[in-house]
């Protein structure tokens, strides 16, 4: 079942076409993933799914229904949850304030919102660190607020923006066991822009690569590794080299 | 409950109340009861700031406006149709909570020093408005001359009374109502949202929070918070005027009581109160008289000195040495605690 | 030429350096790469004097420098071409440059340098009179560093010069720094993408968690097992 | 039509002074980040400062610049240096109401110094071009409010080619943009901050020595400067001095037209509701990045 | 940081403690007569703010007079006992003036207040010494409320803001059938706090009734900046009297600005405040000259007295009395007057002193009029305004006619601009 779909979406800055004529569908229960260069669009693309940006042309839908023009709080009210790249944790209010924020979203209760937020900072491993300042934790710790606090919404499907960047391998590991969780045990529908390969490569059911505002390969994770467009124009030189050796 | 009253942290509090509802039975002093009353009602303002200021995290520096449009409201129903400023009072509070709601609707699109340059401007746009004009229609503004409440002698329904204790009380009424209403929507999911509105307003959003409406909601709330006190200004003063409680002076004196105390939290106007008032009315008493000026000099000296070497607020400090005072008291529920900002 | 040792930072309550000690000899370039958050960026900031650290010592040509304000730093050859170029979006390309010669010796030559620079880099001279924050994502890159070569630096530190480029961009950007090389100024690097950095540094040092894991050449630690699981993925 | 003309230039020419002051508001802002709610108190230091050196050592206000300038650049070098600027340190990434109360605090500090030491009572400077007028035809403009226009607008723009040509001005302008890649370009960016405070000051200076012949100083004069200089910036865009000197020639215009075709109230009004108008069609002002 | 709060505390209570120890130890005022040494006056004034000037001016006039009456020998029929004020600043807010008027009562336990200078501070601090029975003697406050609230313990030594718009019409008025150049356009020019929108409300009543027409009505703030607009204005309209209600820096502004302007009219008269502001007349210099202002008081009245008490004054403080430093002045003596007929410190029996006062004569009567009684709202029934002209730097009373200065002939209407030297 079809859970969203992006029908020819293209947004433009003054001139600048970010993102042409780009169509994605996103299957109920897949994990995607997409990839490309700095600059290729991803960002873009990423934050017309979510609502972020209107696109100057094309629609958005969400299980049909046509979501283009609604507000971010309103997509979020639908299911739609998402991350961000550059972490915007809520720094005065301690790491389950900042979950319970989400868990709000599904309760007017604050002791079941409390209660939805333990368990889920419990399944994303800051149970211990619930009482600290958001603002004092590692910027692996931030993204797992964010990704907690996007799962207390109780989404359907769930926007990963460069969950893993800036991490270090075990806290990739961690991070990547964490989303499998997600999308496997608890069925949620995610779709990641990432630039970790190591991260995409193991998690994706399926990957969109875009470059230059373009769509330019879509497929499994082995489809697309030897995709020799793919490796021209994302991996470049030092990548290729080292895929070689 | 009651066993637990053997803990400091509930008979510390518990008395503190106690001691403040029987205040007028133990200080047989009218001047210090008005220091009371005053200190109650800055608290009671600074706490209505607060909850969108605070707790939302948005400057305001023209609050005035809405303490004059509840003080006004009800004056002119009162003086001109004989309404009962108890009523009038709800009418104030409602006129300022849609005007909070028709004034944030624009100026929530600014955002940090924007949005306080912006309050100050409504602010005084009000002010000016009021202060020059007449009357609108059968409303009698009367401008600049301000509109003066006849006293009736003690009238209870018509709030007014003889005594500085029963203004005491009311004023001691309305300061509990605020501080259960801050800590209500602190703790609960509005308070919640408003939080992580001042935190990160994208975040928010992606969280299914409609910042606006939310804004506008605490920012209304604030509004028909704040008018409640200027009724109670109208009653306790009898005389209001433009230059008095819609300045911008008093705007400014509000925030700087919220700042000082601690944003964004329930107990840090009614700090922030507790020491400007009384400071304030010490320098007065002490330098006032003496040589023009000293008194606020030696004020806006210790301002500084606060700012400077107690960052955020009292509040924070405060509650640490709260913190110790329970533990060296033996108390069993905060030593369990960690988090010494959680008791407040 | 530059010795740090022991050097410990923190941001609040969270420590950014686990004694950390590096050396860089006179001439040499000398990589340092690890993930993004491992504490490279911070390594630069507290060498240049932009954060403080809390403990260790850190010194240029025999030097205590650790503590010293960033532009004392500067002052003694030390330049540092920040992450995200932090460029003076409102000035010009040319008053950019400018500001890299600010201090009193490096202006008496600003004519040369910048003279130098251009023909280095032309696309900047081009572009002399147009606002830095208006250039395309490599032509900023390329201001940062001539804006960093403007000071007349003994060491030139480079923070994720290659971030957000196309491939293009990034090889044109490793040979400006092959050319500055040539002209006897030592270079720090640090990197995110691995591979580019240690195919062209003389040695490197690999940062994780803040904490140095591995020093060698950078040739030989390319062919290490644990970086590559680590770091190149796929 | 003569008194419309008249109003017109008279707005011109306090514009021209307003967008002075403002431009030191404007300054500190661009650079510091700071809105500056002691800048009316400021007003009123230069103003003292003039008004002492006329009648205590009898310079003219217009050459009593040559040592109130100075004086003035080194109190607010010291001010930004000693008080501000320990705050400011502490504050970096937050929101700011930390520094405001400080300015709050130090306005209360200065107004009521100037009252302690000075009286309250109103003190006002001669020169040589006192009660002067010009009159074009029926059109009677006064001399020192003449020269008040004209020299704030070439302050200004000196000020202006200074920031734009010099070294220092480009230190200066580069500090505002991005104060730690300043310090690695070898600027001392907290020494940048002192400067950018007493080269306010100093401008301050300057504006009091145009505005106390036809003024009169008193601890409370400088509020009105305050609240004007605050909607100037953001009307013509904070950190942008054409933007401050454009800002002020609209507020001068608006204040003078509008008491002459209407009252003085309105055009108090009206100037706030512009300022509102403007805040919320474009935030960044007028000429505004 | 808990060693921070410490100093800072430490520093507050050093400053507070430093200076309230001067202030404390004289409190032996008390309900007995027997054995009082001082009597306390609560004295409320705007000290700090942007009236503060005004509010200067009135403490001296206090101070003046409480001085001389200290070194006659205080209050006999109390064995000598001295007067004590005891200051307080309202900073001009009703709200502050208020608890202030409560403090001085409640804790300083004052005898007698007087004060406020502003009437929107009078208005809420008598209703406090109502309350607790205090004597309170208004010497300034003009709003007409102040003593129309049927209050027993307010008594007011000013006219009330009504005579004031009305005395300007009046003596316009006379002074035009007199000499035959009769003003026919007014123009009204008043700042637009309560005080000028009080003239204002007046003016519109006197002015039509007088037979003329108002050709401008021109508010403006008092802080402004800049009066040329206003000025302008007046200009345009061409008005052969001008009425204000200035305060200070404003009343300096327009006059200058007409002086400039060269707006030639028949009169321009004041009505105190700024005008009456010793200030005022330093800072205009020429641009004074034959300009009118109503006032409570003039340096040259011919009464017993007045020439001397100006010179201490003067000598005192280096500038001329005026009419708030006069009736602030007098009202000390109507207060020493009620303790010595009292024979008491206690509030009620100052009151029925108060209640009964009728000075004719003695140091205190330096007002214009004859005497000082008080009606049963409180209202000096006697209390009238007077004309002054300024010549040559001198302000001349010129008005009402039997009490004009009999050395002075009144220019009427002013000369043209042009025609000045």
């Amino acid at each position: 079942m079809i859970i969203l779909e992006a029908k020819k979406l293209t947004k433009s800055f003054g001139g600048l076409m970010a993102v042409a004529d780009v169509s994605v569908t996103v299957n109920s229960g897949e994990l995607v993933g997409l990839i490309g260069p700095n600059g290729a669009g991803k960002t873009t693309l990423f934050n017309m799914l979510s609502g972020y940006y209107k696109p100057t042309t094309g629609e958005v839908y969400f299980r049909g229904q046509d979501i283009t023009k609604l507000k971010v709080f309103e997509t979020s009210d639908l299911g739609i949850a998402r991350t961000f790249q550059i972490v915007k944790p809520f720094g005065k209010m301690t790491v389950l304030d900042n979950v319970m924020v989400g868990a709000f979203a599904k309760t007017g209760h604050k002791k079941e919102a409390r209660d939805k937020a333990l368990e889920v900072l419990d399944f994303v491993g800051l149970f211990n660190a619930k009482d600290n300042l958001a603002e004092s934790m590692t910027l692996g710790g931030k993204k797992r607020i964010e990704l907690a606090r996007a799962l207390a919404t109780e989404p359907e499907l769930l926007l990963l923006d460069e969950v893993v960047a800036g991490l270090n391998p075990s806290e990739v590991k961690g991070v990547i066991e964490i989303i499998r969780k997600i999308c496997k045990d608890k069925r949620v529908t995610i779709v990641m822009v990432e630039h970790v390969m190591q991260a995409i490569m193991a998690l994706s059911d399926r990957i969109i690569v875009m470059n230059s505002g373009r769509k330019i390969a879509e497929g499994t994770p082995e489809e697309v590794a030897n995709n020799p467009e793919v490796i021209q124009a994302y991996l470049g030189r030092g990548m290729t080299k080292s895929a070689r050796g | 409950m009651l066993r637990r009253l053997r803990y400091p942290s509930y008979f510390l509090p518990f008395l503190f109340l106690l001691i403040l509802g029987l205040l007028p039975f133990i200080i047989n002093n009218e001047y210090i009861l008005q220091v009371f009353i005053m200190f109650l009602f800055n608290a009671y303002l600074a706490s209505g700031w607060n909850i969108i200021s605070g707790f939302a995290g948005q400057l305001s520096l023209g609050h005035a406006a809405f303490v004059g449009i509840g003080a006004y409201t009800s004056t002119i129903l009162f003086v001109q149709w004989g309404i009962s400023p108890w009523i009038g009072m709800i009418f104030g509070g409602v006129i300022a909570a849609i005007f909070g709601w028709l004034i944030g609707y624009p100026v929530f699109k600014l955002r940090g020093p924007y949005y306080a340059l912006a309050t100050i401007a409504y602010g005084e746009i009000i002010r000016i408005f009021i202060q020059n004009t007449k009357a609108v229609g059968p409303i009698e503004l009367k401008g600049a001359e301000g509109i003066l409440i006849p006293f009736k002698g003690s009238s209870p329904a018509l709030f007014q009374f003889e005594t500085k204790a029963a203004y005491y009380y009311v004023a001691l009424a309305m300061f509990l109502l605020v501080l259960l209403l801050s800590y209500k929507i602190k703790n609960s999911k509005m308070g919640y949202y408003l939080s992580a509105i001042g935190n990160d307003q994208d975040a928010a959003e992606s969280l299914g929070v409609n910042t606006s409406k939310m804004k506008l909601t605490a920012s209304a709330i604030s509004a028909f918070v704040m008018a409640l006190g200027g009724t109670f200004y109208a009653q306790f003063l009898l005389y209001i005027n433009p230059q008095g409680v819609l300045s911008g002076d008093f705007s400014t004196e509000i925030a700087v009581i919220g700042i000082i105390g601690g944003e964004g939290t329930v107990f840090g106007p009614v700090l922030g109160s507790l020491i400007l008032t009384p400071l304030s009315e010490l320098t007065r008493i002490y330098l006032g008289g003496r040589f023009a000026g000293v008194h606020l000099l030696a004020y806006g000296l210790i301002l500084m000195a606060v700012v400077t070497h107690i960052p955020h607020g009292v509040i924070g400090t405060f509650s640490k040495l709260y913190h110790r005072i329970l533990l060296k008291l033996g108390d069993p529920v905060v030593s369990a605690k960690t988090g010494a900002g959680k008791t407040l | 030429m530059l010795e740090v040792q022991e050097i410990e930072a923190f941001y609040g309550e969270v420590q950014a350096l686990h004694k950390v000690s590096i050396r860089i000899e006179e001439g040499e370039m000398v990589g340092l790469v690890g993930a993004n958050g491992a504490g490279k960026s911070t390594m630069l900031k507290v060498i240049s004097g932009m954060m403080k650290p809390a403990s260790g010592m850190i010194k240029f040509e025999h030097r205590v420098i650790s503590g010293l304000p960033s532009h004392k730093v500067v002052e003694l050859g030390v330049a540092h071409v920040p992450e995200g170029r932090r460029l003076f979006p409102l000035m010009t390309v040319e008053e950019n440059l400018e500001m890299g010669s600010y201090l009193p010796g490096p202006k008496q030559e600003r004519k040369d340098t910048m003279d130098m620079v251009f023909s280095m880099l032309p696309k900047l001279k081009e572009r002399r009179k147009q606002l830095a924050g208006t250039l395309s994502g490599g032509e900023q890159q390329m201001l940062a560093i001539g804006r960093g070569l403007m000071s007349k630096p003994k060491l030139l530190m480079l923070d994720e010069t290659s971030l957000g480029l196309a491939p293009v961009l990034v090889e044109a950007i490793l040979e400006i720094i092959e050319q500055i090389r040539k002209q006897k100024i030592s270079i720090f690097m640090v990197e995110q993408n691995v591979t580019i950095c240690l195919q062209i540094v003389d040695r490197a040092y690999v940062l994780e968690n803040g904490k140095i894991v591995m020093e060698g050449k950078g040739t030989d630690l390319l062919e290490n097992d644990h970086l590559k699981t680590a770091y190149l993925g796929l | 039509m003569q008194t419309l003309i008249a109003a017109t230039l008279n707005g011109l020419f306090m514009g021209s002074l307003y967008g002075l002051i403002a431009v030191g508001l404007s300054l500190v802002f661009g650079v510091m980040k700071i809105i500056n709610f002691a800048h009316g108190a400021l007003v009123m230091v230069g103003m003292y400062a003039v008004f002492y050196m006329w009648s205590l050592i009898g310079l003219d206000p217009y050459l009593s610049l040559v040592v109130v300038v100075p004086v003035l650049f080194l109190f607010g070098y010291f001010l930004q240096g000693k008080v501000i600027n320990p705050v400011l340190k502490r504050e970096f990434g937050r929101n700011g109401h930390a520094v405001i109360l400080l300015t709050v605090g130090l306005t209360l500090v200065l107004q009521n110094a100037a009252l302690l030491f000075f009286g309250a009572y109103y003190k006002a400077a001669k020169t040589f071009v006192s009660g002067m007028t010009w009159d074009m035809g029926g059109v009677v403009t006064s001399v020192p409010r003449l020269i008040a226009g004209v020299v704030g607008a070439i302050v200004i723009l000196g000020l202006q080619l200074m920031l734009s040509k010099t070294d220092l001005g480009k230190a200066i302008r580069a500090t505002g943009q991005d104060r730690e890649a300043a310090g690695l370009m070898g600027i001392n960016d907290y020494k940048i901050y002192n400067i950018a405070f007493g080269l306010c000051l100093a401008i301050l200076g300057i504006a009091a020595a145009l505005m106390l012949p036809m003024y009169y100083v008193q601890p409370e004069a400088g509020k009105i400067f305050e609240m004007r200089s605050f909607v100037i910036a953001v009307l013509g865009g904070i950190g942008s001095l054409s933007g401050a000197f454009y800002g002020g020639l609209i507020v001068g215009l608006i204040e003078s037209v509008t008491a002459q075709v209407w009252s003085a109230t309105a055009a108090e009004m009206l100037i706030f509701v512009v300022f509102i108008g403007v805040l919320l069609y474009k935030p960044s002002g007028l000429l505004g990045k | 940081m808990l060693k921070k709060i410490g100093a800072v505390t430490l520093i507050g209570l050093l400053t507070l403690t430093g200076c309230g120890s001067q202030t404390g130890g004289t409190n032996n005022q008390g309900g007995s007569s027997a054995g009082v040494k001082e009597v306390k006056i609560g004295a409320l004034l705007p000290l700090s703010g942007a009236v503060a000037p005004i509010g200067e001016t009135c403490k001296r006039g206090q101070e003046l007079a409480t001085e001389e009456i200290n070194a006659a020998g205080g209050i006999k029929s109390l064995g000598g006992a001295k007067l004590v004020l005891d200051f307080a600043d309202s900073k001009g807010d009703p709200k502050v003036g208020m608890s202030e008027a409560e403090r001085l009562i409640m804790k300083d336990k004052v005898a007698v207040m007087t004060g406020a200078y502003q009437s929107s501070v009078t208005y809420p601090s008598t209703q406090v010494s109502e309350k607790y029975k205090i004597p309170y003697v208004v010497p300034v406050s003009v709003m007409d409320d102040i003593t129309e609230r049927g209050f027993k313990y307010t008594f007011r030594l000013a006219p009330k803001a009504s005579w004031y718009s009305r005395d300007q019409v009046k003596f316009a008025k006379e002074m035009g059938e007199q000499t035959g150049s009769v003003p026919k356009r007014v123009a009204l020019v008043y700042e637009n706090s309560d005080w000028g929108q009080s003239s204002a409300k007046g003016w519109n009543k006197s002015v039509p009734e007088a037979g003329m027409e108002i050709v401008l009505d021109a508010p403006y703030p008092s802080s402004s900046s800049d009066l040329t607009p206003v000025i302008l204005k007046i200009k345009q309209a061409n008005p052969d009297l001008i009425l204000f209600t200035s305060y200070t820096s404003d009343a300096i502004l327009l006059t200058n600005g007409i002086a400039e302007q060269k707006i030639n009219a028949m009169g321009m008269i004041g009505q105190g405040g700024g005008h009456a502001d010793p200030e005022y007349l330093k800072n205009v210099g020429k641009n004074a000259e034959y300009g009118f202002d109503l006032t409570e008081w003039s340096p040259d009245l011919g009464k017993p007295g007045v020439k001397e008490t100006n010179a201490k004054f003067k000598q005192k403080y280096g500038v001329d009395m005026n009419g708030e430093a006069a009736e602030s002045y007098a009202a000390m003596y109507v207060i020493a007057d009620a303790l010595e007929r009292a024979g008491s410190a206690e509030p009620e029996k100052i009151r029925e002193a108060l209640a009964k006062t009728k000075i004719t004569s003695g140091p205190g009567m330096i007002l214009p009029y004859d005497s000082i009684e008080f009606d049963q709202s409180g209202q000096n029934i006697h209390a009238s305004l007077i004309m002054v002209q300024v010549n040559n730097g001198q302000r001349s009373t010129v008005w009402p006619f039997n009490a004009k200065n009999p050395d002075y002939k009144v220019v009427w209407p002013a000369p043209k601009w042009t025609d000045r030297k």
